[in-house]
């Protein structure tokens, strides 16, 4: 029968595989999540640690207690600590645990307001943002950059210290957007246009991945994002739009088919075709598509009513 | 009204008899609740998809007000009809029961006629199931509550043989009550497409 | 003619897999092998009278243990495919698409056709018994949900070798479900699989509900009721309000597919969020109610082994009352990163409010040890990896609840390593614990607890093993349901660990299966009544129990009614025996889940003929018998003295 | 077993045809002021609905046999928890979808 050896063992077990876990966390580069590269990821990485704390608080002292009860407490011949069958019910004891949980939860819901708030806006105000229109398919990402009027297939690169506002839309099964070092990613929805803000400090290149499941090519659609100075990015601009074809409305039909495909460029995009593609899939009938004003008349053609 | 069901011990010899009756009755009310859910599910898919009609008609130029209320009326008046069966049940008057419940099967039959009518009208004028999430919803919505009528119907018609056959029993007292239950719980559904689809449609 | 049928069965079966083809080789044997020894034995008979045809809460509790067993195998085998492919990177064992069908089967399996019917198990074998009653409230429904569940399952697992299974992951997200993305029967298969069970579990949930309001044992206040009974009836409140809205969410998908409806298609105005909204109205209830039993069988076992009251009796109920309201209130948390950010931070903070009673009860758990006498029996030691496991695992659930630091963790491993937490820890822990203790009183012999011992620090190492690295993963930015991955990102170690905890979870079933085969063998019958010196009025009729249970419906007084016995010596009841009224067997049941199965698998391979065949059959079953007046008989009095006699009742 | 039939229940002609009466009037009310445009839409909408409302406690009332029924206790409770969660089916799906 287990004995105290046992229930020491056990202990070991579970304290062990937690230092593990959290020595490997704050020491690798590896956490990709936790060592962010720009402003939003920092906000979630912040959070993260502090929600993680604020748990610990209350599950440490927990697990100690709980070990200690179960040492204290079992049944073996001779143990002299007390034994009280009856006693069933403590008011005390029970207003500290509604109580105390009651707090913590309130201060993590404090703090969850506080960043949902938070990331809603662009991460800094005193630099003009760029916008990427980003598109999920079956089984590759159409970036286009509406105002440098390029488009590009399964890579993307932008200016660092710049925000980014993507703008998101599927036109395959719903589909999440996903780079782990600059933040927390964002649904992209057929018919819908959702916006993720998103900042790289740091130049470099970085894992950007499809995280919602959408079929049998879903495990390929990762891309590298990298991130440049400023000139850099103009510079890579000139040279994408004097190396590449236009991006025809058949190119965009021959990227819809389902495929697996390598990364591409093009020199320009068709107008308003971010805005074709959401509206396709039902776009007109949500109020907050962000597009809806400058969009009104091109919708009247496609839609015919 | 007080022989039990043929070839059995006579109950009250048993120890700890729980009342079958009202054990089976509340536990169809907890069905009934449950089936509430359901149709809220399908009403919430009404209320989300209403305006998406994706080019197609609208309710409005779709809805005809002769017909709802129609429908409406002759539900209500089934409903109350259904009810009046019952009273005949603690009157122990098994001609009241049979009659009243014919009644409510002949009603019950115009209702889902009539909604019968105005689907195929429907899909005459081009409005089906697939021309439009609004009108998806739509015939889901009606076209449940009405598969649940059509299968009172059929309940009832069992019923009524039942009736006629044993008389009243324990056991068909209590199917009765039950399936005069689920005809009124049919009629509240009615009450809210009657609101929430039709005079909002019109409106 | 020839190249037709050749086609035909090209599509019907599925083809061109060495794996598809050993399942089918093996079912077949299977079958064989189960016709033979029922014919050599001449047992066919005896199994349509006794078991087939049974309305006994204690045999459809029994059949309810050997399918989900039988369920946790092959999800287990799943599971353990699913690892293989992910040990290394680059691995090609299983190609994408069949590793798509693997997690989707994997998911429905463990959670749908294991976790649930696990569950009714344990509520069929204990729930009368421990009220005191002879039956539950309609036990030819309960052989209903039973069929109809089993027949569900037969028909979701038939996928994998006819027709293909389906691959859009356990939650079937619309579009991807939709016609255009997922042709072909595998999705079909999901929603009659998922939807002929469904039917089963909500009756089940009406049927324990109704039994535990209302035939509880004279005297047995709702306030003095065992805590089991207690979180099944929370569970059943769930049941109630949840599954109505799988069934509607299932069928709008169905008539999308079937009659070309728009709901959740791109085009027509369809909307497919709105079916992420749907799924996790039922799914997020559906997880809380399948860890409430568990937590029922933690209160009972801890204080039986405690040798203590249940501490902070009151509050228990209430905590687990305001789980299954809260439960229906935050099912946003899974699509944070789709809603509205209003709508993230209100389902943020209801989402945490669940952690404080949840909390509470915890802390009683923990209370009912504290001054207690703690014996480490096999059903305590599961109890004990319990708690500390579901801390954690509850903690990262927390963690997930912050809404902004979701949009990292959402659809990495760390939210499959916390789910995982939770529903092993929690879950398959809770039940393993409900099967251990009360095994002697339906079975009448006790488990080796020896080989029990092996199972149990397997699962446990195994489990910690598997899942924590999987926290590791999700930090490292790993999606979920990707079925390979490169060198690149440094996942390959800890996939690797990963993997092979899998490995001895797995062994640690191997000796579970070990376990009851060898008690099975040199049954141990000695004290099987009341081997743990029980609380509760189960362990007050012998084991297994008769028929109908109590001979003589005991009268309560207290809470733990047969413990308060045992201390004033009150334990002898007077032999003062009536008829008793009991219903009789029925094939009913048995043949409208069959014609479940028909319907289901008309309509999967859309043959509409087919479908409308089985939809008759089971409507003639309906009619038949509400038609039937003939339902029920009565044991003799002599019968019952002959019966309790030969077993050793009424103490 | 007569005896307690009878004294299970006791709803008469008259609280049937009350019920049904009362039922009517909730129906035409609205009905007339919508076909006839008589009230403004916020306004119009909620009279509505109370309407729809006051008849679902009508049926339950007068129809249902609430009142004589031994679980009422029950059953009114499930009904409570049935409406809080109706209305977050229909109310929480229409703001949450309210992208
Ligand atoms: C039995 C199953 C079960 C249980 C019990 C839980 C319990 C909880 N779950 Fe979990 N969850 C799942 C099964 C379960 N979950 C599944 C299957 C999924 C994923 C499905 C999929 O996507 O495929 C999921 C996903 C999931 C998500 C979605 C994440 C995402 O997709 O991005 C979230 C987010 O909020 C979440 C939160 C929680 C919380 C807060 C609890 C809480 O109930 C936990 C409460 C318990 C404690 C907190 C511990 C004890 C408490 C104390 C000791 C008191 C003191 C504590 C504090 C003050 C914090 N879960
Ligand atoms: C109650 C629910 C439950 C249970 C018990 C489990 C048990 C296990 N799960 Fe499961 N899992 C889910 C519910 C559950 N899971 C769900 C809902 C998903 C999401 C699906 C989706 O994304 O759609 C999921 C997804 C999931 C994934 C993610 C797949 C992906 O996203 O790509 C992984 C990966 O490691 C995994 C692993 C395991 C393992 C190793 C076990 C182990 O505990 C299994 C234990 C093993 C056995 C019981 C083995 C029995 C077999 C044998 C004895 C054979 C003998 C063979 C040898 C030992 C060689 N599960
Ligand atoms: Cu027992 Cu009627
Ligand atoms: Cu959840």
């Amino acid at each position: 029968m287990p004995s105290r050896k046992t229930v020491k063992r056990f202990l070991m077990l579970i304290l062990s595989t937690f230092a593990v876990f959290l020595l490997s966390a704050c020491s690798s580069e590896q956490f990709i999540v936790l060592n962010p590269k720009g402003p939003v990821g920092e906000v979630q990485a912040n959070l993260i640690f502090v929600s993680f704390l604020v748990l610990m608080i209350v599950i440490i002292p927990v697990l100690l207690l709980f070990f200690f009860i179960v040492y204290r407490y079992r049944d073996k011949p001779g143990n002299k600590s007390p034994y009280k069958p009856e006693w069933d019910d403590n008011v005390k004891l029970e207003v500290v645990w509604w109580g105390i949980p009651i707090i913590l939860i309130a201060i993590l819901s404090i703090l969850t307001v506080r960043d949902t708030l938070v990331l809603q806006g662009p991460p800094s105000e005193d630099v003009e943002p760029i916008t990427i229109q980003v598109t999920s398919l079956d089984w590759k990402w159409l970036f286009q950059y509406p105002e440098e009027d390029i488009a590009t297939v399964n890579y993307l690169k932008i200016p660092v210290d710049t925000p980014v506002q993507f703008e998101l839309t599927s036109d395959a099964p719903i589909n999440s957007f996903w780079i782990p070092q600059l933040g927390g990613q964002r649904y992209s929805l057929p018919g819908k246009s959702s916006t993720l803000w998103l900042e790289a400090e740091e130049a470099g290149t970085y894992y950007g991945t499809a995280n919602n499941f959408s079929g049998d090519g879903f495990t390929e659609m990762n891309f590298d994002v990298s991130t440049v100075p400023d000139a850099d990015f103009d510079k890579w601009v000139e040279e994408v739009k004097a190396t590449n074809q236009p991006f025809t409305m058949e190119d965009y039909q021959e990227l819809v088919k389902p495929s697996i495909v390598g990364v591409s460029a093009y020199s320009s995009i068709p107008p308003n075709l971010f805005e074709f593609i959401v509206d396709k899939n039902g776009g007109k009938y949500y109020k907050s598509n962000n597009h809806t004003e400058q969009f009104d008349n091109s919708r009247q053609l496609e839609l015919g009513n | 009204m007080s022989q039990s069901t043929a070839g059995k011990i006579d109950h009250h010899n048993e120890e700890e008899h729980h009342d079958t009756s009202s054990i089976k009755i509340f536990g169809f009310w907890i069905f009934l609740i449950s089936d509430l859910i359901l149709f809220s599910v399908l009403f919430a898919t009404y209320v989300v998809l209403r305006t998406r009609y994706s080019g197609g008609p609208t309710g409005a130029e779709l809805f005809e007000v002769p017909i709802f209320v129609a429908e409406t009326f002759i539900l209500l008046t089934s409903s109350f009809t259904s009810g009046l069966a019952t009273l005949g049940l603690q009157q122990g008057k098994v001609k009241t029961v049979i009659n009243w419940l014919i009644v409510t099967v002949v009603l019950g039959i115009a209702f889902v006629g009539l909604e019968v009518t105005e689907f195929i009208t429907l899909v005459e004028e081009g409005a089906t199931i697939s021309t439009s999430a609004f009108l998806s919803a739509f015939y889901v919505l009606v076209g449940t509550h009405g598969l649940h009528v059509s299968a009172g119907i059929i309940w009832m018609i069992s019923t009524i043989f039942q009736l006629s056959r044993y008389g009243i029993t324990e056991e068909t007292n209590r199917k009765t009550q039950v399936v005069s239950l689920y005809w009124h719980f049919l009629d509240v559904v009615w009450i809210f497409i009657f609101t929430v689809v039709y005079l909002l449609g019109v409106m | 003619m020839i190249e037709s049928i050749k086609n035909f069965s090209s599509d019907f079966f599925v083809t061109g897999d060495p794996l598809i083809y050993g399942a089918d080789v093996s079912i077949v044997l299977v079958m064989v092998a189960i016709i033979f020894v029922l014919t050599y034995f001449k047992k066919w008979k005896w199994l349509w009278s006794e078991w087939l045809t049974t309305v006994d809460h204690k045999k459809i509790g029994i059949m309810y243990l050997i399918a989900s067993l039988l369920m946790l195998f092959r999800g287990g085998v799943d599971a353990i495919l699913m690892r293989t492919q992910l040990a290394f990177p680059n691995m090609d064992f299983l190609p994408s698409d069949k590793y798509n069908e693997i997690f989707t089967t994997h998911g429905t399996i463990m959670i749908l056709f294991m976790a649930m019917p696990l569950m009714f198990a344990l509520f069929n074998m204990v729930v009368p018994l421990q009220i005191g009653a002879r039956d539950v409230a309609y036990p030819f429904l309960n052989a209903v949900s039973f069929w109809t569940f089993f027949f569900g399952a037969m028909l979701f697992n038939l996928s994998f070798v006819i027709g293909g299974s389906p691959d859009a992951g356990w939650l079937s997200y619309a579009p991807l479900s939709e016609t255009q993305f997922s042709e072909g029967p595998g999705q079909n298969y999901y929603i009659w699989g998922i939807q002929i069970s469904g039917i089963g579990s909500l009756a089940s949930g009406i049927n324990f509900l109704v039994t535990i309001l209302k035939m509880r044992a004279p005297g047995m206040k709702l306030m003095k009721m065992p805590m089991f009974s207690w979180s099944v009836l929370s569970s059943c409140i769930i049941i109630i309000f949840a599954f109505p809205i799988l069934t509607v969410t299932l069928g709008l998908l169905f008539i999308d597919r079937y009659f070309g409806a728009n709901f959740f298609t791109l085009a027509g105005g369809g909307n497919p969020m709105y079916y992420v909204n749907l799924i996790w109205m039922w799914g997020h209830p559906e997880v809380y109610l399948v860890v409430l039993p568990a937590f029922g069988v933690f209160s009972e076992v801890v204080a039986t082994f405690s040798k203590k009251k249940i501490f902070g009796y009151k509050s228990m109920v209430f905590a687990l009352l305001s789980i299954s309201l809260l439960s229906f209130f935050t099912w946003v948390h899974h699509f944070f990163t789709m809603a509205d950010y209003k709508v993230d931070a209100f389902f943020a903070i209801t989402t945490m409010a669940i952690a404080i009673p949840t909390g509470v009860k915890v802390f009683n758990w923990m209370f009912t040890m504290f001054r207690g006498r703690i014996q480490m029996k096999p059903p305590m030691l599961w109890t004990i990896a319990f708690i500390p496991t579901f801390l954690v695992g509850g903690a990262t659930g927390v963690m997930l609840a912050v809404a902004p630091a979701d949009f990292q963790y959402h659809n990495s491993y760390f939210l499959i390593a916390h789910f995982h937490q939770v529903l092993i820890g929690g879950v398959v822990f809770g039940f393993f614990s409900g099967i251990y203790y009360w095994w002697p009183k339906i079975f009448g012999f006790s488990l080796n607890e020896k080989l029990g011992l092996w199972a149990f620090w397997l699962w446990n190492i195994g489990f910690y093993v598997t899942f924590m690295p999987q926290y590791a993963l999700g930090f490292m930015g790993m999606p979920r349901r990707v079925s390979t991955y490169g060198w690149d990102m440094g996942w390959a170690p800890l996939n690797f660990i990963s993997t092979i905890g899998a490995f001895l979870m797995g062994a640690g079933f191997i000796f579970q299966v070990w376990q009851i085969v060898y008690s099975i063998k040199h049954r141990n019958k000695e004290g099987a009544a009341d081997p743990w010196d029980g609380r509760t009025l189960e362990w007050s009729i012998p084991s297994p129990p008769p028929e109908y249970n109590f001979a003589i419906i005991p009268k309560v007084s207290e809470q733990d009614d047969w413990w308060y016995k045992k201390q004033k010596g009150l334990t002898k009841v007077k032999e003062d025996y009536k008829p008793i009224h009991m219903p009789k067997n029925s094939g009913i049941p048995f043949i409208m889940g069959g014609f479940w199965f028909i319907t289901g698998f008309g309509l999967t391979f859309e043959w509409t003929w087919m479908g409308i065949i089985g939809l008759i059959g089971v409507a003639t079953s309906i009619v038949v018998r509400h038609l039937d007046n003939d339902t029920d008989y009565y044991i003799p009095v002599d019968e019952i003295e002959r019966t309790e006699a030969r077993i050793g009742g009424t103490r | 077993m007569t005896t307690e039939k009878h004294t299970e229940h006791h709803s008469s002609f008259q609280s049937y045809v009350t019920g049904f009466l009362f039922s009517i009037v909730l129906t035409i009310i609205p009905l007339v002021l919508v076909l006839n445009d008589m009230l403004e839409n916020p306004l119009l909408l909620v009279i509505i609905l109370l309407a729809a409302c006051f008849q679902f406690v009508i049926q339950i009332y007068y129809f249902m046999h609430l009142r004589e029924n031994k679980n009422r206790g029950y059953i009114v409770l499930a009904l409570i928890v049935g409406i809080i969660i109706v209305v977050t089916v229909v109310g929480g799906s229409a703001w949450v979808m309210n992208f």
